[in-house]
């Protein structure tokens, strides 16, 4: 019988999905088996997604869900469908919050990587000696997210445990997820505390944090009064460590969409093909990538 | 022979038999597409379009606009959801989101008709209010349904169908009767042809407006809880950008913008040719970014065929 | 020799042969007029040749040439110049611009305001229309509206001028600018073709006509000398019509409309008058008299600003049309185009939008009955459709008069009609049969107002008539009272110092 | 004294006196607004909308509709961060996005006035098929500019003010002067006035429509290389939903969905409201959530606000 799965995710048009596939489709070439990709960005098209894999016949899935509460709903179509579901990135939750243990999951915690974007940024504070009593911090925030709240939370926290004034965390909310909104919100946040001379950035993606960062190029912030740290690691971040001279983007953390993509659909086609049932919970870690060691990180992840 | 060809090609249900045979050819070329499940599917997949487009389909034709279908939708499965945890009953959130619904078309209705704001404007902003509000009431997360018995108003069946389909299916019988058989479907049809005259002629302009807005926010209320029976949730973020596609459906069903033209079969070709677009390009595997190309491509497709035909029609 | 001629012209519409292989000429420096039934196809031929339409079959010569022009442009450049019968203006757009719309004076694409204003103005003055050139047109009577029209026309040097009704909302004393005009074009040795329901104006201006009968050449005169009126009306409608008015004596029975002083934004001082029942009572002024203002107050159209109306003794809660209808006061509209037909629907629907709502019991509807009576009414005005499911648009002018007048007439219990120019292109066979529904309805009992800008009209068919001047009512006269002379004295303001539309805006 | 108020409040120009007291008060109760820095930010933050509004005003005017602004903004931005790092020259990457912007305008345009199709539908299919063009030609990714001095193109300034919002201000004199002298201009409102009156006297009203859609797409590509140019990189995502934003600006501006209305005044102060409501909900730090409901309200009391001047004035 012919192996047929599905890979669903929340955000199509985002490179690190676009990865995510890319990956997948890698190991369905070397098993044999076939890979539907469905992009599906809100709960209702996630349940046409799955009558759509089952009526194509697929035996399984994987889904990065557009919201961790659509939990049960998930569940319960899968079942209805008879198909076997996994998820990645994003956890699925019941309805009291808890994680809904039974679907085997592989990916990273919002807050656990927030929390390293934190890291990141205390170190290189110490590194560049700044007064951390001195320094703004722009968060650029998207609270209709709850992946973006969770990070950009998990980033602030450890700052401010490692001493860094709550009172100088300015918030920008950005309108839209893309560099143009992020920009505009983070200008006003500069442009507000003119007596600030030291900036770092967190927010959702490095899309976010860029908009941060040309934010301060544009009131003429020189790169090194800057720290911004992203989460992602795709080409946005790439380019800005290829420009020539360096940039106040000064890292980002690199989640792995090799593993991602590859290992979770290889699992699921070890369970259908042969009912080997993969782990119910495989935690990937982020890693920060800077404009030095960029292709080594990325090396590292098998990514190119 | 092509006589006959012609004249059904070209009467009155024209875009029927366009959307027919282009049925037929789907059936025939993608694999799975005719089997019970995928049929089944695509009907749950084209509930909420197909709901509201009932509604829009007066909106349109009364010469308005409503951008606030998809906040409505994502408030009132909030409101169903919140309310039924809170109290313990779901009849009571049923009646909640049902009163919720109705009352931001009736807010819409009013500032419209009686305050004389365009219907662009202020539906654009009680989009915004409306999912900022969606958005507050649960701090902009998904809020789970406590009472599992919710869940059975989506996947509960009736002769093999899901109840969503029937729902679906007694609205646009109603609604197409409302449309053509009563006053206030006729008075709704003149008002876009021609609303001055219309209220020289003792139609009451400003109450039938209101109406088809507080209809609207009714109607989505009921797309909007039986989305949340489907997902399983209340979520604020449910339904955004449901009003272009609402829209597209009807214009692609021949609902003029220019108001007073109108008809239900036509919507329900619309948001069948949408929703199966959709379909088809998952079953094909089509890859994401050609999915943008084919749908705009269908859209275009569709409304040149319609115009090719309705223009062959004058010439004859 | 013809210097304009039409050469087995045909053109077919879904469902109607407009016209078929008609024929005829017109010679240079003459005024020939155009007449037929509503519906007949005259303004179908006057789109032809203005280049808008192309006919299926025939052709159209100027000077012997051929013409092949595809598009109002086209039709420009040959010196050909319309105007059309349904009103083209840009109400947003000032009267000048609208004069030199699609030929702005402009160099480099930049349009000279200041070249245009002044040429616009000069013009204006010399064919004697007092408008500013600045003023938006949306701040325009109809009858203003009208005048600006015609002067578009005339604003260019045409070989070939065609008005289709261009009178049609004109009073005698504008129509005689209008003709006047006219004259001085026909010295100027142009063609014009000139379309109208009223034969005096033919008589007065035409040196020779044709009649058009179904879309078919019925007669053709090079000129008037033997030809009467009885003749051209019996080779329009195919009958003889003894007397058009048809007047007749009745019993006037008690006050049923009484209005006190009502105003309102543009009737700035109180007017007060009253109907009885079986009465029919004209209304007669200028164009810009206020006349179909203060019908509108009257009928709620508009919002007044003070004053009572009463229906027989009741007082009528202003400002609501719907809520006039239920009381008995209907208006049939002035602008049937804006204010008269509803487009896109049928006429069908457009009969019966109103007084459907007697047999439609909790707001559903009866096909049946709807379409009974839309079928008796298309029968009993002779309106010419090819069914009752055709879109309104596509009726011909006076047919969708006709319609709008259906509307009223089909609506069972009213006791006031105020009807707004209600022959308005509507043709000699039809009048007749219009005045004789108003004179049933005014023995039922119905108290019936009748706006008209149409002297004879008035006179021919009024009990009674009130001349407003200046947005006041002026004067009042009973039948056997008024002549020609006194109404139009009394509709003259006294200052001949005309106020201009700069001054009311 | 209340009649001179009056008269200034109620005159041609009551919007923008509105406008000035708004800003007035904004300035004086909101800490920061006022500074050089924050107003240059604004300036900067409203060069998309503000750049698009201008063609979109004469869209409107011509009772047309154009959808796909956003789409077009960011394929523009593409195309001229690819083809300049391809070619390794500037002003080529810039000319071929003028041209790419151009040529989608152009087929909007022709398929509306010649195909006769829906302006809504039309610009909803090239919307959906040039984003997907933009998505493909990236493979969705972002693609960064190789040669720096793209760059510069908007950190430049001149007199102290950035050479985008430079711009901006020329396109808004450019326009004003198109809508208010031209013969283009004034037939762009005919058309919108009267479609049936302006082809009778001889405009070619199909050639029009088509320019202004052309148009509509170069100027759009003049804010895609800009937006590039500010972000540093060509995004596939950019500029989403800025058809609405847009729309909203020309509509606040007093254009008339309607046709035949337009200022190019009214529409920078309806670009201004936005922008500034941004800004000072960001200065003042109000939570997302209720920058939903704060923005819905704005929009609906300017018109509002706007709407009984107009009223008073009929009155008078
Ligand atoms: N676009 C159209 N579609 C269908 N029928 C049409 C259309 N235009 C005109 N007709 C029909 O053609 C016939 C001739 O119309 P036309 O307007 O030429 O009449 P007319 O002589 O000008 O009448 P009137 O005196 O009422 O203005 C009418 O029966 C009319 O209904
Ligand atoms: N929309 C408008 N805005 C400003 N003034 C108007 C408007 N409509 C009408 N008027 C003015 O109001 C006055 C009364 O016009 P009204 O139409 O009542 O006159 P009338 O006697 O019926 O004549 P007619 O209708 O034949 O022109 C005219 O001077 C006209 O210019
Ligand atoms: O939404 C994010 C996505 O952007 C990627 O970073 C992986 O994790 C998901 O939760
Ligand atoms: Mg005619
Ligand atoms: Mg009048």
């Amino acid at each position: 019988q012919d192996v047929k799965i599905g890979f669903v995710v929340k955000q199509p048009e985002e490179p690190w999905f676009q990865d995510e596939w890319k990956f997948a489709q890698e190991a369905a070439k070397e098993k044999g088996f076939t890979l539907v990709e469905i992009g599906a960005e809100d709960g209702e098209k996630v349940q046409s997604a799955i009558d759509n894999l089952g009526a194509q016949g697929a035996q399984g899935f994987i889904i990065c869900t557009p919201d961790v509460k659509l939990g049960p709903g998930i569940v319960a179509k899968a079942a209805a469908n008879d198909l076997k579901l996994m998820t990645v990135d994003d956890r699925l939750v019941d309805n009291g919050g808890q994680p809904i243990e039974d679907v085997p999951h592989m990916g990273i915690s919002a807050t656990k990587i927030g929390e390293a974007v934190g890291q990141a940024i205390v170190d290189e504070i110490k590194k560049r000696n700044w007064n951390m009593a001195e320094v703004g911090a722009i968060k650029v925030s998207y609270d209709q997210l709850p992946t973006a709240v969770d990070r950009v939370t998990g980033a602030t926290s450890v700052i401010e445990k490692a001493g860094f004034p709550a009172a100088n965390i300015f918030n920008a909310p950005q309108a839209k997820t893309d560099t143009e909104a992020a920009l505009n919100a983070a200008t006003t946040v500069v442009n507000a505390h003119p007596e600030i001379k030291h900036w770092i950035a967190v927010g959702l993606n490095d899309e976010a944090v860029l908009g941060a960062v040309r934010a301060t190029e544009g009131v003429g912030i020189p790169a090194e009064n800057v720290i911004g740290v992203g989460i992602g690691g795709a080409e946005s971040a790439i380019n800005e460590f290829k420009k020539p001279s360096p940039t106040g983007f000064f890292g980002t953390v690199i989640i792995s969409p090799k593993r991602h993509g590859y290992e979770t659909a290889l699992n699921m086609y070890e369970w259908i093909a042969n009912d080997k049932e993969p782990e119910k919970l495989i935690l990937t870690s982020g890693q920060l990538a800077t404009r030095g060691d960029y292709e080594a990180v990325r090396k590292e992840l098998g990514i190119q | 022979m092509t006589a006959t060809l012609k004249r059904v090609l070209l009467g009155e249900q024209g875009l029927l038999v366009i959307f027919v045979l282009a049925f037929a050819v789907v059936s025939l070329t993608v694999p799975n597409f005719l089997s019970e499940r995928n049929i089944l599917g695509l009907l749950q997949s084209v509930v909420t379009i197909g709901i509201v487009a009932c509604t829009m389909m007066f909106c349109l034709a009364s010469r308005d606009f409503d951008l606030s279908v998809g906040s409505i939708v994502a408030f009132a499965g909030m409101v169903a959801v919140m309310v039924s945890n809170s109290t313990g009953s779901i009849p009571l959130g049923l009646l909640a989101a049902l009163l919720a619904g109705t009352l931001v078309g009736l807010v819409n209705g009013v500032v419209i008709a009686k305050l004389h704001i365009n219907a662009l404007i202020t539906t654009l902003a009680t989009m915004q209010i409306v999912r900022g509000l969606a958005l507050l009431a649960s701090d902009g997360r998904a809020v789970g349904i406590n009472d599992p018995t919710f869940y059975s108003l989506a996947l509960s069946r009736f002769l093999g169908i899901p109840t969503p389909v029937w729902i679906m299916a007694a609205l646009f019988v109603v609604f197409a009767f409302v449309l053509n058989r009563t006053v206030f479907g006729r008075n709704t049809l003149a008002i876009g042809g021609n609303p001055e005259a219309s209220r020289l002629a003792g139609v009451d302009v400003d109450w039938s407006r209101i109406w088809i807005f507080a209809l609207q926010g009714l109607v989505c209320a009921v797309a909007g809880i039986l989305l949340a029976s489907r997902i399983t949730s209340g979520q604020p973020n449910a339904a955004t950008g449901l009003e272009l596609s609402v829209i597209s459906a009807c214009v692609l069903g021949g609902v003029s913008l220019a108001g007073g033209r109108a008809s239900m079969s036509g919507v329900i070709v619309g948001v069948m040719i949408l929703g199966i677009a959709e379909n088809v390009m998952n079953l094909l595997n089509i890859q994401a970014f050609y999915q943008y190309l084919v749908r705009g491509s269908i859209l275009l497709l569709a409304v040149l065929l319609d115009n090719l035909r309705t223009r062959a029609l004058v010439r004859r | 020799m013809a210097f304009l001629e039409f050469s087995d012209i045909s053109k077919t519409y879904p469902g109607v042969k407009a016209l078929s292989s008609v024929s005829f000429g017109v010679r240079k420096g003459s005024v020939h007029g155009l007449m037929g039934e509503n519906g007949a196809g005259k303004s179908t031929l006057i789109r032809l040749l203005s280049g808008d339409q192309r006919a299926d079959e025939g052709e159209i010569r100027i000077d012997g040439n051929t013409q092949a022009y595809a598009s109002t442009r086209d039709a420009f450049d040959a010196g050909v110049v319309v105007v059309h019968q349904e009103l083209q203006l840009v109400p947003e757009l000032s009267v000048a611009e609208n004069l030199r719309l699609g030929r702005f004076p402009a160099r480099g694409g930049v349009v000279g305001f200041r070249a245009l204003f002044e040429e616009v103005g000069r013009v204006l003055k010399e064919i004697g229309i007092d408008v500013d050139p600045r003023a938006r047109v949306s701040s325009l009577s109809i009858g203003e509206r009208q005048m600006i029209e015609i002067a578009k026309a005339v604003m260019i040097d045409a070989r070939v001028l065609a008005l289709d009704e261009p009178t049609s909302s004109l009073s005698s004393r504008e129509s005689e600018v209008l003709f006047r005009l006219i004259d001085r074009l026909r010295q100027a040795g142009k063609v014009i073709i000139y379309v109208s329901h009223r034969l005096d104006e033919i008589f007065r201006l035409c040196d020779g006509c044709t009649v058009l009968r179904d879309g078919r050449l019925a007669a053709h005169h090079e000129t008037m000398e033997v030809v009467t009126r009885d003749r051209l009306v019996s080779e329009m409608v195919g009958r003889e019509i003894a007397d058009i008015w048809g007047w007749r004596p009745r019993e006037s029975g008690a006050v049923r409309l009484s209005v006190q002083g009502l105003h309102g934004p543009r009737v700035p001082e109180p007017a007060s008058f009253e109907a009885r029942a079986g009465e029919i009572l004209g209304f007669f002024g200028l164009v810009g008299a206020g006349r179909s203002e203060l019908m509108r107050l009257v009928y709620g159209a508009d919002q007044p600003n003070g004053g009572s109306v009463a229906l027989d003794g009741a007082p009528l809660a202003l400002g609501s049309p719907r809520r006039s209808i239920r009381a008995g006061l209907v208006l049939c509209p002035e602008d049937r185009k804006a204010d008269g037909i509803v487009q896109g629907r049928s006429v069908g629907e457009n009969v019966v939008i109103a007084s459907r709502r007697h047999y439609s019991p909790l707001g559903v509807i009866n096909p049946r009955r709807e379409a009974s009576v839309a079928d008796r009414f298309i029968e009993a005005l002779r309106i010419r459709t090819p069914s009752r499911r055709q879109d309104i648009v596509n009726l011909s002018g006076g047919n969708q008069q006709k319609v709008i007048l259906a509307r009223w007439l089909s609506e069972p219990g009213i006791n006031v009609l105020i009807v707004d120019e209600p022959t308005r292109g509507i043709d000699v066979g039809a009048k007749a049969e219009i005045y004789d529904i108003l004179y049933r309805l005014a023995e039922q009992g119905v108290a019936i107002v009748v706006v008209s800008s149409e002297l004879p009209e008035v006179m021919g068919i009024s009990d009674r008539i009130l001349v407003m001047c200046e947005r006041r009512i002026a004067a009042e006269f009973k039948r056997g009272e008024f002549t020609e002379g006194v109404l139009l004295a009394a509709a003259l303001p006294d200052r001949q110092t005309p106020q201009t539309a700069a001054q009311r805006a």
